[in-house]
């Protein structure tokens, strides 16, 4: 593979997990783009559907779950979905560095994290061991990190924000240039998630990465992204450009979610929480529009048909009143601000 | 602004409220063989219970059919008094099951309540009562049985349960004590308390309903660990018995009617050995279904 | 290291107190045991024609090793000895210190219970992990049942089994006694032979009790450490398949090798109803005949080194856990 | 195990290869105990690997009868006053040193140490010697003390272990027969040196011989925890008539491991071992195995607590055993080693034959007879209500019998006795208590009301009947005085009155018994008439069976096995195929 | 109204005797909460709020200092004593699950401390079960669904407004909500923070509330006041606003910086500050706590300890010795 950033194109990927209520879809024909040398991020509630598509792109969703229908093609590997044994294993690190949600304990308790790098490195047939260590090194001290000390050390010498460079690092080291990670800063507190986010950021301009951040907190998004997804109950309710997104949502549960953001100016009265709650595999509806139980805009034909993603030039959403809306007339939702 | 206060309101709270019963019925029709336990296990009660009652006291000999092997007539043959071997069975597991229940009751008891106050007062107190618990645990239990039955008579259950439970306690309290420790973790207890709920009530309610599961499960494995020791002391011979119960008979099976060498009282050996099989069986069983039934992650699925 | 040493001093200065609370208690017990076994070889005497008061006096002469003095007297007195690696008198060995007729069984024990414990320990893990893997097929489901019934059917009725099966009705292996006499002791192949064959059922009965309880602690082991996240990121890696598994079993069996050491530890103690059974002159074997024999001295030593053993065993777990495991060795507690 | 045949440095003849056997008398053998014959674990094996100067007989009547063993002949003076010994002209320790008597006098100076019947230092001791004395280095004189004599003195003369003075010398004190004058005298010097004498005794107990010395047909060559291994002495005086070339001793706890060894054809001999029947039927049929009984002078009795009631009631007891069926007792606990008693005599039925064959037609048999029974109770003041019966005052009667635990053929005839009881209407128990030494203290504690209790212990007449009318009913032989101690007090468990109304005759049973202690044979029987019917009549206990002495042989390797009874079972703790080996009797198999 | 001086909290790991670390959780902190006002705790983690906070709840002892509850200071009296003065003071856990009894259900879970308290004041049976359905209105659940509920049966949210009925029962002065909201769903969070607001507002109950996300202090109300708190000591301390606008000590400073910005509806602030290394509590004790981590260090820092002070032309009080106002936080788009 070249050293170049991949793109990535997931194309109707659905995913289900077997439940004593029988297959339910966590990620529902979701179809989206990754383009090379950009950061894109996910955002959704609990239980959406993040992790899980994930995964997918490493085609490692665990059992009880598996990968149902739909395509993940990535630059120089093909369909990951059809990616088995020995090729799909070395695939993983190599060419897809992954970040794990509990980065904190992603580590293995009994040994040093340079043993676990140089297991790595043999996993992957590296000859060069010492050029391994040394990439690390580089790598941790980047990162602002003493990297003979860390790689000294076992995971419990090391404080959270410190386990989760460590678990950047290994995701890098082996020179992988599409890089996902899944929730990098949830249990960090607020300094190190900034200094955590900064890195990201610096890493994937340095590197020239492909980049799928992902995330129940918007803000960390807003950070680092170029482009936002919006996942609800499994289904993408929204993407495009992050500040446009931002800017002008236009899902009505986009706009909820950044509505119910408290921020520090501003006027705390326009802040308000999404009524409902978020569905779980269960209670997630099984047709018509995902969000219908919370949306304020809700119609008649939100009951029955699921609402197909619409392009508007570099955005997309999946909503039946938006889309019939701005079919009519241009974007009306300034109405409130 | 009240605007945001919107009740919450769960949909369809029916579905979700399940019948406990009815969980455990799924668990044990999942398994066929955890109801095969239960049924064993309510068999040796009833047994215990209803069986001595119902066979003549003392049971009737035979003296010209000594140490036979099964038949018709007696299904696990005759023991070298010409007795029935599965009237003896079940006469025995009299004795067996009251002294298990007993060291279950005592165990479980003594072990919860060292396990709680240990792990409730924290403190000073912990640390004796666990160096305390640890010592006890230390002390190999059979062979302290050993040469406490030198000195210590063990011929009602109650004598006997009474010890077994009293060296048994040890892997309960300890048990018990982290399950109360890490429930104190957790903050409906710290909660209970900053409430001005009184110990008891902390205890007795939200305490021990918590961990009822885990300790009815400990009392059962208690259960086996007391049959398996009484029997086993029998079996040695190191105590004297004032009835016939299964270790006697194993006992006597071996060292006297020559079981292992003759096939004639095979079934007299055989009748304790798979009564101590089965009750294992059933007691394995249904420990692996009430694993199921109370296991949190289940329940709160 | 030091914390080591720390740890080390600790549990020596517990396991001392407790030597000597046990030792108190079997002083005590010991002290505490009606019954007359004067009464009883003077009857044996006379049963076998000698004149009463010949027998008396014989009766007498036996048991003139037995301590007397007041109960106090008696005590410090054993506590003294106790020291000195004095254990009393054997009433039935006079003249052998306990001690050695200790160290002599003790051999017996040891080594086929260490064999046994090695063997189940070393199969049970290996089905262990194989039952974790395959936990929701019907084999994973036999292998787990059939682990909690080996571990909770009692050891003698197993031996009982082993031995209908292989010494009454195959008549393939003896299963009375340790070594044939005939073999001069040394090492040659006949006398190892011998004490190989004769070993083999101990072993195999003390293999199948402990198996079940391994097979049981390694699947749940395995079963935690599938859970946790440093395997799934591991695979995510793309670690190799074996690499994984290393992980996984390393991580698993760290608790069962402080189980391992605590067992080693019951290992003194652990085979009582296999050495009755198969007639194995261990430890076991030599406290029960005591008690019956009523030999003070003898079952209060036995009771006391098996004791020790476990308390050694104690300590040699938690300190091997503190080697073995990073996070006790920087002094983080993990429960 | 398998085995392999060494032949070992027995080159005379014989020709047999090995033998194998265990010790009856020692479950367990002790790899690490010295072959010592004193030490109760010791690895010494009387008849093979330890010499006496006889070994004694079981003869119904004359207790003085023995084989000769280090002794090859002797002369009984006819007051039974003195032995003179003629030792075995060519006899060897297995180190090739000869035997002497300094040899015999230094081990009967060790038999004091340790208390036998006929070296004993305790004061008025029936049957003591008197003077040792070393005629010439082959014969020996012994003396008794005829203060308080015995008819049985050469039989605890012959019953001395020889051990060998230039291994054991160190054991005794030079001054030690000095002091052993002074102890057999009286007063505080006296009392002193007994101590010192017995003191001795601990020593003995203890010594563990670098190697063992035997003037036995075998020597020990080693032991392990299961077995015991022993070599031809080739040294040993008839060395060229002992078969074997080697012996193993096996090992084992219960008896269930001896049946093993039995039914696989494994023992050459094995001593009396209680088997059930169906084990006994598989012994047989194994390949060569012989079963032969014998006389074996012990019987077994139902005893009472005379203290207690309604057992005082000697109709309460009469009763009792009219309801007890002594054969089917006998069938269900002990098919094959014993033989139901034919009644209450207080003495074996083999041996009462020889001693008072013409009273033994005249005693209550006892047969089972409900009614007889029935009429005893009543003449008791038993009342019967609802079938049961109770007692005077109307309270509930129940037989309440002991057993310690591991005596199984006690429990079997309690379990059995106590079903017939019940069927008879009389509410009965079992109670089991943990172990013998526990039984016998609470059994002397007086806390039983029944407990089983081993009778007829031949041969000699005192023997016998001390058993009933001895320590455990009052009666202590007291420096040759008898004196008689109320119940409950000095052991008195059994409580029975001091005088039993014999044939219109008052007679006091102790007193009876204390004289057969100095009585010949011929003026013994009348007394053992009068004590057999006072036990009819009075029944301080029933006696249940008589022992047989079974032992097992087998034919395939060895013959030659003794059918006479009285060598069947050689005195006490003797193994008697190792002294049938070393009279030449058993021949390897052709 | 609740007042504490000079708190001084030290934790000895436990069970080491020969090796003993101590943890210094607070140093020394003072505060003072109004009744019906509204305060609130941030700073880095493992700084001490939690602490602080269980021990305005009475849930953990202090070593030192004073706590004074409504004029009663508790330093004098026993345990025992203590108790019914705490038990005006309710803690409302992060962990919503973790907080209710899963083997109880909604009505028994309310009904104890209500029972109690019933019987403290001679009430009927029917008053409780009047006063559970009204409690769980006054957090906004409809009584008929939630009572006979197990907690599995809930939402997050429905759990967290459950445990602050709960708390209601016993008509508490003071609520400590500590980081009450992290371990709810964002779309619910702002429901619970209002929930909060609207309490004080209607009931009076002044709320204590912990967090490490400096926004939703703002959502407490306005007159509340902001502490934050650095390695057990309060560096900064002011009313919400006036701190967020315009924090003087670097620490602050740093915290709001770290804050996200919306990229799109915000712009950052000028001048971020961003701590020279991460938070350590091995470093030394020395001088300013924040010192080494300071990117504006002076002279005084290394060696001397700024304390909380009111200095000029800073309204609030603060611990620095240069304390100067930067442009940190992030502007809505729509201010410019
Ligand atoms: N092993 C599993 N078995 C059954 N259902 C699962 C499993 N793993 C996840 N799910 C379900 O799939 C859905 C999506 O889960 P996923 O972990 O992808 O969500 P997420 O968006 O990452 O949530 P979070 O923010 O909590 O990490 C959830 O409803 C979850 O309950
Ligand atoms: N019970 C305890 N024993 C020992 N140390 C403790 C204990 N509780 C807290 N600590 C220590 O006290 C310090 C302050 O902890 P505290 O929980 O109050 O911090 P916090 O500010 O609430 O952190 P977070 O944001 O992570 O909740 C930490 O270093 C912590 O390790
Ligand atoms: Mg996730
Ligand atoms: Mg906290
Ligand atoms: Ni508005």
């Amino acid at each position: 593979m070249s050293n170049q950033a991949p793109g990535v194109r997931i194309d109707g990927l659905t995913v289900v997990y077997k439940t004593p209520a029988g297959e339910l879809p966590a990620v529902r024909g979701v179809t989206l783009t990754l383009e090379p040398g950009s950061i894109t991020g996910i955002v959704g509630e609990s239980g959406s559907g993040k992790s899980t598509l994930a995964l997918s792109l490493l085609n490692a969703v665990q059992p009880p779950g598996r990968i149902a229908g739909g395509s993940v093609e990535i630059d120089g590997l093909g369909d990951v979905v059809g990616l088995r044994g020995e090729e799909l294993r070395k695939a993983r690190g190599k060419h897809i560095g992954y970040v794990f949600q509990a980065a904190q304990n992603s580590l293995n308790p009994l040994k040093t994290v340079g043993k676990q790098l140089l297991d790595l490195g043999r996993s992957h047939g590296v000859d060069d061991l010492r050029g391994l260590v040394r990439e690390a090194k580089e790598l941790l001290g980047r990162m602002g990190l003493d990297g003979a000390r860390v790689l000294d050390s076992h995971q419990h010498e090391l404080s959270g924000g410190m386990r989760q460079r460590v678990g950047i690092m290994l995701a890098l080291v082996l020179n992988a240039h599409l890089v996902v990670l899944d929730e990098p800063t949830t249990a960090l507190d607020m300094i190190t998630q900034a200094n955590i986010l900064r890195i990201v950021r610096e890493v994937h301009a340095e590197r020239g990465l492909t980049t799928l951040v992902i995330t129940h907190d918007i803000g960390v998004v807003a950070e680092v992204a170029d482009r936002l997804a919006v996942m609800y109950g499994g289904r993408l309710v929204e993407q495009g450009p992050t500040r446009e997104v931002l800017g002008a949502p236009r899902h009505p549960y986009t706009r909820g979610l950044i509505q119910a953001i408290p921020r520090l100016t501003g006027d705390i009265d326009e802040a308000r929480a999404l009524p409902g709650r978020p569905p779980t595999l269960v209670t997630v509806p099984k047709e018509g529009c995902v969000f219908r139980e919370r949306c304020e805009l809700r119609m008649d034909v939100c009951d029955t048909v699921d609402p197909e993603p619409v392009a508007d030039g570099p955005r997309l959403v999946a909503c039946h009143a938006v889309n019939s809306a701005s079919a009519s007339t241009t974007v009306a939702t300034k109405e409130h601000a | 602004m009240s605007a945001t206060l919107i009740p919450e309101t769960g949909s369809a709270a029916s579905t979700l409220r399940r019948n406990f019963w009815r969980g455990v019925w799924r668990v044990m029709r999942r398994k066929p063989s955890r109801l095969v336990g239960v049924v064993i296990l309510a068999g040796f009660v009833v047994m215990a219970v209803v069986g001595p009652m119902l066979l003549p006291d003392p049971l009737p000999n035979d003296p010209a059919a000594i140490t036979r092997p099964p038949s018709w007539e007696h299904w696990l043959g005759t023991d070298p008094q010409g007795r029935d071997v599965l009237a003896l069975v079940i006469t025995g597991s009299r004795y067996v099951l009251l002294t298990a229940a007993i060291t279950a009751v005592i165990t479980v008891v003594v072990g919860t309540s060292i396990g709680l106050f240990s792990g409730f007062k924290r403190g000073r107190w912990d640390t004796v009562l666990m160096r305390l618990t640890d010592m006890k645990l230390t002390i190999p239990g059979l062979p302290l049985l050993l040469v406490l039955a030198t000195v210590w008579r063990f011929g009602s259950p109650w004598q006997m349960g009474l010890v077994l439970g009293l060296l048994g306690w040890g892997g309960v309290a300890r048990a018990v004590r982290s399950q109360t420790l890490s429930l104190r973790e957790r903050g409906f207890i710290e909660a209970a308390r900053g409430l001005g709920l009184s110990t008891t009530h902390i205890i007795g309610k939200e305490l021990l309903p918590s961990m009822a599961p885990y300790i009815a499960m400990n009392m059962l494995i208690s259960v086996t660990g007391a049959v398996y020791s009484q029997v086993g002391l029998f079996f040695l011979g190191v105590l004297p018995y004032e009835s016939d119960n299964w270790g006697v008979m194993l006992n006597l099976a071996v060292f006297q009617a020559g079981a292992l060498i003759t096939p004639n009282a095979l079934g007299y050996l055989l009748g304790p050995l798979m009564a101590i099989l089965l009750l294992t069986l059933a007691i394995v069983l249904v420990v692996d279904a009430m694993d199921e039934i109370f296991n949190p992650r289940l329940r709160e699925e | 290291m030091t914390l080591i040493a720390r740890r080390l001093a600790g549990h020596l200065a517990r396991g001392f107190v407790m030597i000597l609370v046990v030792a108190t208690i079997s002083f005590f017990i010991v002290n505490n045991i009606p019954g007359d076994p004067m009464a009883a070889r003077y009857e044996k005497l006379v049963e076998g024609g000698m004149a009463p008061e010949a027998a008396r006096q014989a009766v007498k002469v036996l048991y003139g090793f037995q301590p007397d003095g007041s109960l106090w007297q008696q005590y410090t007195d054993f506590m003294a000895g106790l020291f000195r690696l004095d254990l009393g008198v054997s009433v039935t060995r006079p003249g052998t210190p306990v001690l050695d007729v200790l160290t002599d069984a003790a051999k017996w024990t040891v080594l086929p219970v260490l064999a046994g414990t090695l063997l189940s320990f070393l199969v049970g893990i290996i089905l262990g992990v194989y039952a974790a893997v395959k936990r929701s097929g019907k084999l994973g489901d036999a292998l787990s049942i059939s682990g909690s019934l080996l571990h909770g059917v009692p050891q003698y009725v197993l031996a009982l089994l082993v031995v209908m099966i292989f010494s009454t009705l195959l008549g393939v292996l003896p299963a009375d006694g340790s070594v044939d006499i005939l073999y001069e002791p040394g090492w040659n192949a006949g006398y190892l032979g011998s004490l190989v064959e004769h070993a083999l059922l101990p072993v195999l009965t003390y293999a199948l009790s402990a198996y079940g309880g391994w097979i049981l602690a390694m699947k749940s082991s395995v079963v935690t450490v599938l859970g946790d996240d440093f395997i799934l990121a591991a695979e995510l890696r793309g670690m190799k398949r074996s690499i994984v598994f290393r992980y996984i079993a390393r991580n698993a069996i760290l608790p069962l090798f402080t189980m391992l050491a605590l067992s080693l530890g019951l290992l003194l103690g652990g085979a009582v109803f296999i050495e009755k059974i198969f007639n194995y002159p261990g430890l076991g074997w030599l406290l029960i005949g005591a008690v019956t024999e009523r030999d003070y001295a003898l079952m209060g030593g036995a009771f006391l080194l098996i004791t020790v053993g476990t308390i050694l065993a104690n300590i040699v777990a938690d300190l091997f856990y503190t080697v073995i495991d990073p996070r006790v060795r920087s002094g983080e507690e993990v429960s | 195990g398998g085995s392999t045949n060494k032949s070992g440095d027995a080159a005379g003849g014989g020709g047999g290869g090995l033998f194998t056997t265990i010790d009856v008398n020692r479950p367990g053998l002790e790899a690490s105990a010295p072959a010592n014959p004193y030490n109760p674990k010791g690895n010494s094996f009387p008849g093979y690997s330890s010499m006496k100067l006889g070994w004694v007989k079981n003869h119904l009547t004359d207790p003085n009868q023995a084989l000769p063993g280090i002794a090859a002949s002797w002369e009984i003076a006819p007051d039974n006053s003195a032995i003179t010994l003629k030792l075995q002209p060519n006899a060897k320790w297995s180190d090739g040193k000869p035997v002497t008597a300094e040899d015999v006098k230094m081990s009967i100076g060790i038999a004091y140490t340790q208390g036998s019947t006929a070296f004993s230092v305790t004061p008025g001791a029936a049957g003591a010697a008197a003077e040792v004395t070393v005629v010439d280095p082959q014969t020996v004189k012994i003396t008794q003390d005829m203060a308080n004599p015995s008819p049985k003195f050469a039989r605890g003369v012959l019953d001395t272990t020889v051990l060998p003075s230039h291994v054991w010398s160190s054991v005794l004190p030079a001054d030690f027969w000095d002091k052993l004058k002074a102890a057999r005298g009286e007063g505080a010097d006296a009392e002193k040196a007994r101590e010192e004498v017995t003191g001795l005794g601990e020593k003995v107990i203890a010594f563990a011989p670098e190697k063992d010395v035997s003037a036995g047909p075998f020597v020990l060559e080693r032991v392990n925890p299961s077995e015991a291994l022993l070599v031809k002495n080739k040294y040993f005086f008839n060395a060229a008539n002992v078969a074997p070339s080697q012996v193993k001793f096996l090992n084992y706890t219960g008896n269930e491991q001896i049946w093993n060894y039995l039914i696989a054809g494994k023992l050459d001999h094995a001593g009396f071992t209680a088997a059930p029947t169906d084990v006994m039927n598989r012994i047989k049929q194994a390949n060569g195995n012989e079963v032969i009984k014998g006389y074996s002078p012990v019987a077994v009795g139902m005893a009472f607590n005379q203290s207690k009631k309604p057992y005082d009631n000697v109709h309460v007891r009469r009763g009792l055993a009219y309801l007890i069926d002594r054969e089917q007792v006998t069938q269900v606990a002990s098919p094959e080693g014993g033989t139901a008693a034919a009644t209450t005599s207080g003495i074996h039925q083999k041996a009462a034959q020889a001693w008072i064959p013409d009273t033994l037609p005249s005693l209550e048999p006892y047969k089972v007879d409900a009614a007889k029974a029935e009429e005893e109770f009543k003449k008791a003041g038993l009342t019967k209500k609802d079938g049961k019966w109770a007692l005077a005052d109307g309270s509930a009667w129940k037989v309440s019998m002991h057993a310690p635990a591991g005596f199984s053929d006690w429990l079997s005839a309690q379990e059995n006795i106590k079903s017939q009881l019940v069927k008879a209407g009389v509410d009965a128990e079992v109670v089991t208590t943990a172990d013998y030494p526990l039984y016998l203290e609470e059994l002397n504690a007086g806390k039983y009301d029944v407990g089983f209790w081993l009778m007829a212990l031949g041969p000699a007449p005192y023997d016998i009947f001390q058993r009933l009318y001895g320590a455990s009913n009052g009666w202590a032989n007291v420096a040759g005085k008898v004196q008689h101690s109320a119940p409950g007090k000095n052991g008195n468990w059994m409580g029975g009155p001091e005088e039993i109304e014999v044939g219109g005759e008052k007679i006091n049973p102790g007193e009876l018994t204390a004289k057969l202690n100095s009585s010949d044979e011929e003026a013994a029987k009348p007394i053992m008439a009068q004590l057999a019917q006072a036990a009819n009549q009075d029944l301080p206990v029933i006696q249940l069976w008589d022992y047989v002495n079974t032992q097992f042989v087998n034919n395939s390797r060895f013959t030659g096995w003794p059918h006479d009874d009285s060598i069947l079972r050689m005195g006490t703790g003797v193994l008697p195929s190792g002294v049938w080996i070393q009279q030449g009797l058993i021949k390897a198999k052709q | 109204m609740i007042t504490g001086t000079g708190v001084v909290k030290t934790f000895k790991q436990r069970g080491k005797v020969l090796g003993a670390r101590e943890v210094r959780a607070l140093r020394g902190v003072d505060f003072s909460i109004p009744k019906g006002g509204a305060a609130s705790f941030i700073g880095e983690s493992g700084c001490g709020k939690t602490t602080l906070g269980r021990i305005i709840a009475g849930l953990e002892s202090y070593d030192e200092g004073e706590i004074v509850i409504d004029d009663v200071p508790m330093t004098p009296l026993r345990p025992k004593q203590r108790q019914p003065h705490f038990r005006k003071i309710q803690m409302i856990h992060q962990d919503p699950y973790s907080a209710l009894n899963p083997t109880r259900t909604i009505h028994q879970t309310l009904y104890a401390p209500l029972s109690l308290r019933a019987k403290q004041t001679g009430r009927s049976a029917a008053w409780i079960e009047e006063r559970a359905a009204e409690v769980l209105s006054l957090v906004g659940l409809d009584p008929g669904t939630v009572l006979g509920r197990y907690p599995h049966q809930l939402s997050g949210g429905m759990r967290q407004r459950v445990v602050i009925a709960r708390a209601l029962t016993v008509d508490p002065e003071m609520l400590v909500a500590d980081e009450a909201v992290s371990m709810i769903d964002v779309s619910l969070r702002l429901g619970i923070l209002a929930l909060l607001k609207d309490l004080r507002e209607r009931l009076g109950v002044s709320v204590l509330f912990i967090t490490h996300d400096v926004a939703t202090a703002r959502y407490i109300g306005d007159d509340g006041e902001l502490y934050v708190i650095y390695r057990g000591q309060v560096v900064e301390r002011g009313p919400v606003d006036t701190v967020i606008a315009d924090p003087v000590h670097p620490y602050t400073q740093s915290l709001l910086s770290a804050i996200p910005v919306l990229h799109g509806l915000e712009r950052p602030g000028e001048e971020p500050v961003t701590p020279l290394s991460s938070l350590d509590e091995s470093q030394s004790d020395e001088g300013c706590l924040f010192a080494r981590r300071c990117p504006f260090q002076g002279e005084r820092c290394a060696d001397e300890r700024p304390l909380l002070q009111l200095t000029e032309g800073v309204p609030q009080e603060h611990a620095c010795f240069y304390p100067e106002r930067r442009s940190v936080i992030a502007r809505p788009m729509s201010e410019v």
